[in-house]
């Protein structure tokens, strides 16, 4: 399929109700900023999201406006993250407990799991596999409730794939085919979830042409990008926005 | 009260286990404090996708902080010559890979190893588990760095423990703030107690079986 | 005997299947021989890690071969603009995706898009399997290309597979030296036949019930 | 571990017997030629080989003296490959049934399997996993003997890992914290058998400071590189050599 250059809105408009929707989260860093923002002000409900970090950004960055997957909360019927943010809700001054009363309410479901398993789990469904046998979290809240099996005198807990709808993912830079770089620890998941899902929509700061990336540094190669969406100068999720935010972050964050 | 050592000294003790070629991932807390105080040679990985980076950016420097050079954290560092940027599948094959020393915070440490780094007081429906339970597991060796007791006094080294676990028998060394303290086959050896501490004092504040190394001596800093 | 199409005449009805902007691995024989016949924007991906290359080495532009940029088949290419190397963890996870079309050769091909590539009559114990069940099971459509009947003249669209599976149901097009012929849910379809051939002459090499579609009409070139 | 830089004698002599050896061969293509000849030079026996493709080089490359892993067979117990080149001896002249021959007198097992199978095999054992269910292969020989089970309507076979004692790796050029980055299709399987050996040897045409490789460029962090061997100046298995009996190649490969 031929990549689709187009604009946030235009590319979000194909999430559905329903959906099974992934994305990276690490504060600023290699957070699909700008498509949440998109995603947000559409009407889809009863999203799965499957998250590495599901909080606000770090201190400051939502007083100043930068997007994070809270803004999304109610599209969301159920949430599936290795690490769920109450505590940060109440260090940027929100209610501590308002993930909580969602939950409780039965409103939001949660899954538990581990950035490795996660991982893994979104590899296992980019291979097409049926399921795995984990050996992270024997007798933990993790393998509640799930298939354990000894192999080889050890204990694994039966873990299932993930296979996302849809994958929105941040890139630093694209090529006209869709080949994406990122950059530095923004990375991180970006390149898994973009290999397990059916569908991407990409954000990227610059678009150039064939050739103009090096190919033994393309991580991402564009047969698994649908659509890519240049952020538009001046945005808040845009690179040169995001070095002005972090000047004023270091203070906070780095102490 | 006799005094104890501050998380710094404690992780500036976690820091002398590292050494030259050695490659470390450091956990929220006083892990988190090595950083400043590692030894030439020693490659730090974080989670998110990065090995051998550089000391992180302070105010003095903060023209050097660029929003894609975060550590696991969510810090922002200094790059390094050698290092590298990969995806999280990769960095959680490397943390399974028994190639890192894993430091690791703790609230509970058992006799026979088995460590708890999350509570689920505050957060009961939604624990926070992140990368904790990889890094236990998979490690070459854990390093869990924690005060003796808890903010009520309770001993955190306890017979079997209360809080949740994050991965059974996975402790190699514990460095609290009044002692160096080996897990073995045979449970939990003192290897060093804190200047002005007894045998005794630090039995006292501890609920696991303790036994004594044949040459238990004053932490060195 | 009448006349049938050449491999390269095969190869060249397989390519009209691609269009701009298609991904798609070419396999060993005749497939490979599309290569040279591609549409403008069409990527060739190859199981060794390598996605849009360029035109295979030829001795014309010797010069240009590099020990580290050939195909699956172990052919040197020319690199193009926009290609990307990875590792074959990553080649395989993309060959699986369901965004690749393969075009693969066959021994055999049943009523229900069965498909058999490998024979174990030489290699008994050790049969050659490479990527080819990967490529058969997780392609987004597989496009066959083989003569219509073997060495001995019989046929290889057959009830069912007397050679070993690659893999069940997964062909959606054949393409012979004969005829094109779609399977479908209702078994396999004829589409078009090659100049000169009649839908009973074809029939008379097919052991597989075949249907004629309403369309049905010569092969154009 | 800091790395070992030393000859391709002194660290192959770490590979014991009964060892489990890992290396990629795909023609001249990233094949670690030049360990190959110095695991030959050894006694070392019963080895259990795991190679993505067991043959000669393409044609020519035997006669010019190219190492291939067939150099390797009176070293091995058993080869686990996707690819087993019987045909491939006899095009370079070599008795075509000698491979059979050692099968069927039981000298030598094998173990048959798929490409992305394999790779999948190996990436399980780089992450600890206890197996996996794979929709490869369903009533094929690979499954012949194997546990299967269908998960949400759909049969899977149940795949183990491998984690190697010891990889064999071939990368285009290192620093000397071990950092590798490989050059074009000659990656393949090299940093998927890096991450799942115990240890990894690698060979390499040059090997350069710490800060020269881009760090968004690594493939291979250096944690995973235990012993580093210079291919030597003149070496058969060394990039200028290659790269001329490519030439010679050509007019026998890419006809």
């Amino acid at each position: 399929m031929t990549v689709k250059i187009c604009s946030a809105a235009e590319a979000i408009s194909v999430v559905k109700d329903n959906d099974h929707v992934a994305s990276h989260m690490w504060g600023l860093c290699g957070t699909p900023g700008h498509l949440y923002r998109a995603l947000a002000a559409t009407n889809v409900k009863n999203l799965t999201l499957y998250i590495e970090n599901f909080l606000p950004g770090p201190p400051g960055t939502v007083e100043w406006g930068f997007p994070d997957p809270t803004m999304l909360l109610s599209h969301l019927k159920k949430i599936v993250t290795p690490y769920l943010g109450g505590r940060a809700y109440s260090r940027t001054g929100m209610q501590a407990d308002f993930l909580g009363d969602l939950i409780k309410s039965g409103k939001l479901e949660t899954e538990a799991t581990t950035h490795g398993v996660f991982m893994e789990r979104l590899h296992a469904g980019a291979m097409g596999l049926g399921g795995f046998y984990s050996p992270i979290g024997i007798g933990t809240i993790i393998a509640t409730g799930k298939e354990t099996r000894v192999i080889d005198g050890k204990e694994y807990i039966f873990e299932t794939p993930i296979r996302p709808d849809v994958g929105l993912i941040k890139a630093a830079k694209a090529d006209k085919l869709g080949n994406l770089v990122y950059h530095g620890s923004a990375r991180a998941a970006n390149p898994v979830i973009a290999m397990a899902s059916k569908m991407n929509i990409v954000e990227v700061d610059e678009i150039v042409e064939p050739g103009e990336l090096d190919p033994e540094c393309i991580v991402t190669p564009g047969i698994y990008v649908d659509y890519l969406v240049k952020i538009p100068e001046g945005d808040i999720a845009g690179a040169k926005n995001l070095k002005e935010l972090v000047k004023l972050a270091v203070a906070l964050v780095n102490k | 009260m006799k005094e104890r050592l501050d998380e710094l000294v404690m992780a500036m003790r976690a820091v002398r286990e590292l050494k030259h070629g050695d490659y470390c991932n450091l956990g929220l807390g006083i892990p988190q404090m090595c950083a400043a105080n590692l030894p030439e040679g020693v490659h730090v990985q974080a989670e998110n996708g990065v090995i051998g980076y550089g000391p992180l950016v302070t105010t003095d420097n903060v023209e050097q902080a660029d929003p894609g050079l975060i550590d696991a954290g969510a810090k922002f560092y200094t790059p390094a010559p050698g290092m590298s940027f990969f995806d999280m599948l990769t960095s959680f094959a490397m943390i399974r890979s028994g190639r890192l020393i894993s430091i690791l915070g703790g609230l509970q440490v058992s006799e026979t190893g088995d460590l708890a780094i999350h509570s689920l007081s505050y957060n009961d429906e939604y624990p926070q588990i992140g990368g904790s339970m990889d890094l236990a597991w998979g490690a070459k060796r854990v390093i869990v760095t924690m005060t003796h007791t808890n903010k009520e006094g309770k001993p955190k080294l306890v017979k079997s423990l209360t809080y949740p676990l994050t991965a059974a028998k996975c402790v190699n060394l514990i460095i609290t703030d009044v002692a160096v303290i080996e897990v073995t086959d045979h449970g939990l050896i003192l290897k060093e107690f804190a200047p002005g501490w007894s045998v005794d004092e630090i039995r006292s504040l501890t609920e696991a079986r303790l036994s004594v190394s044949d040459d238990v001596k004053v932490m060195e800093l």
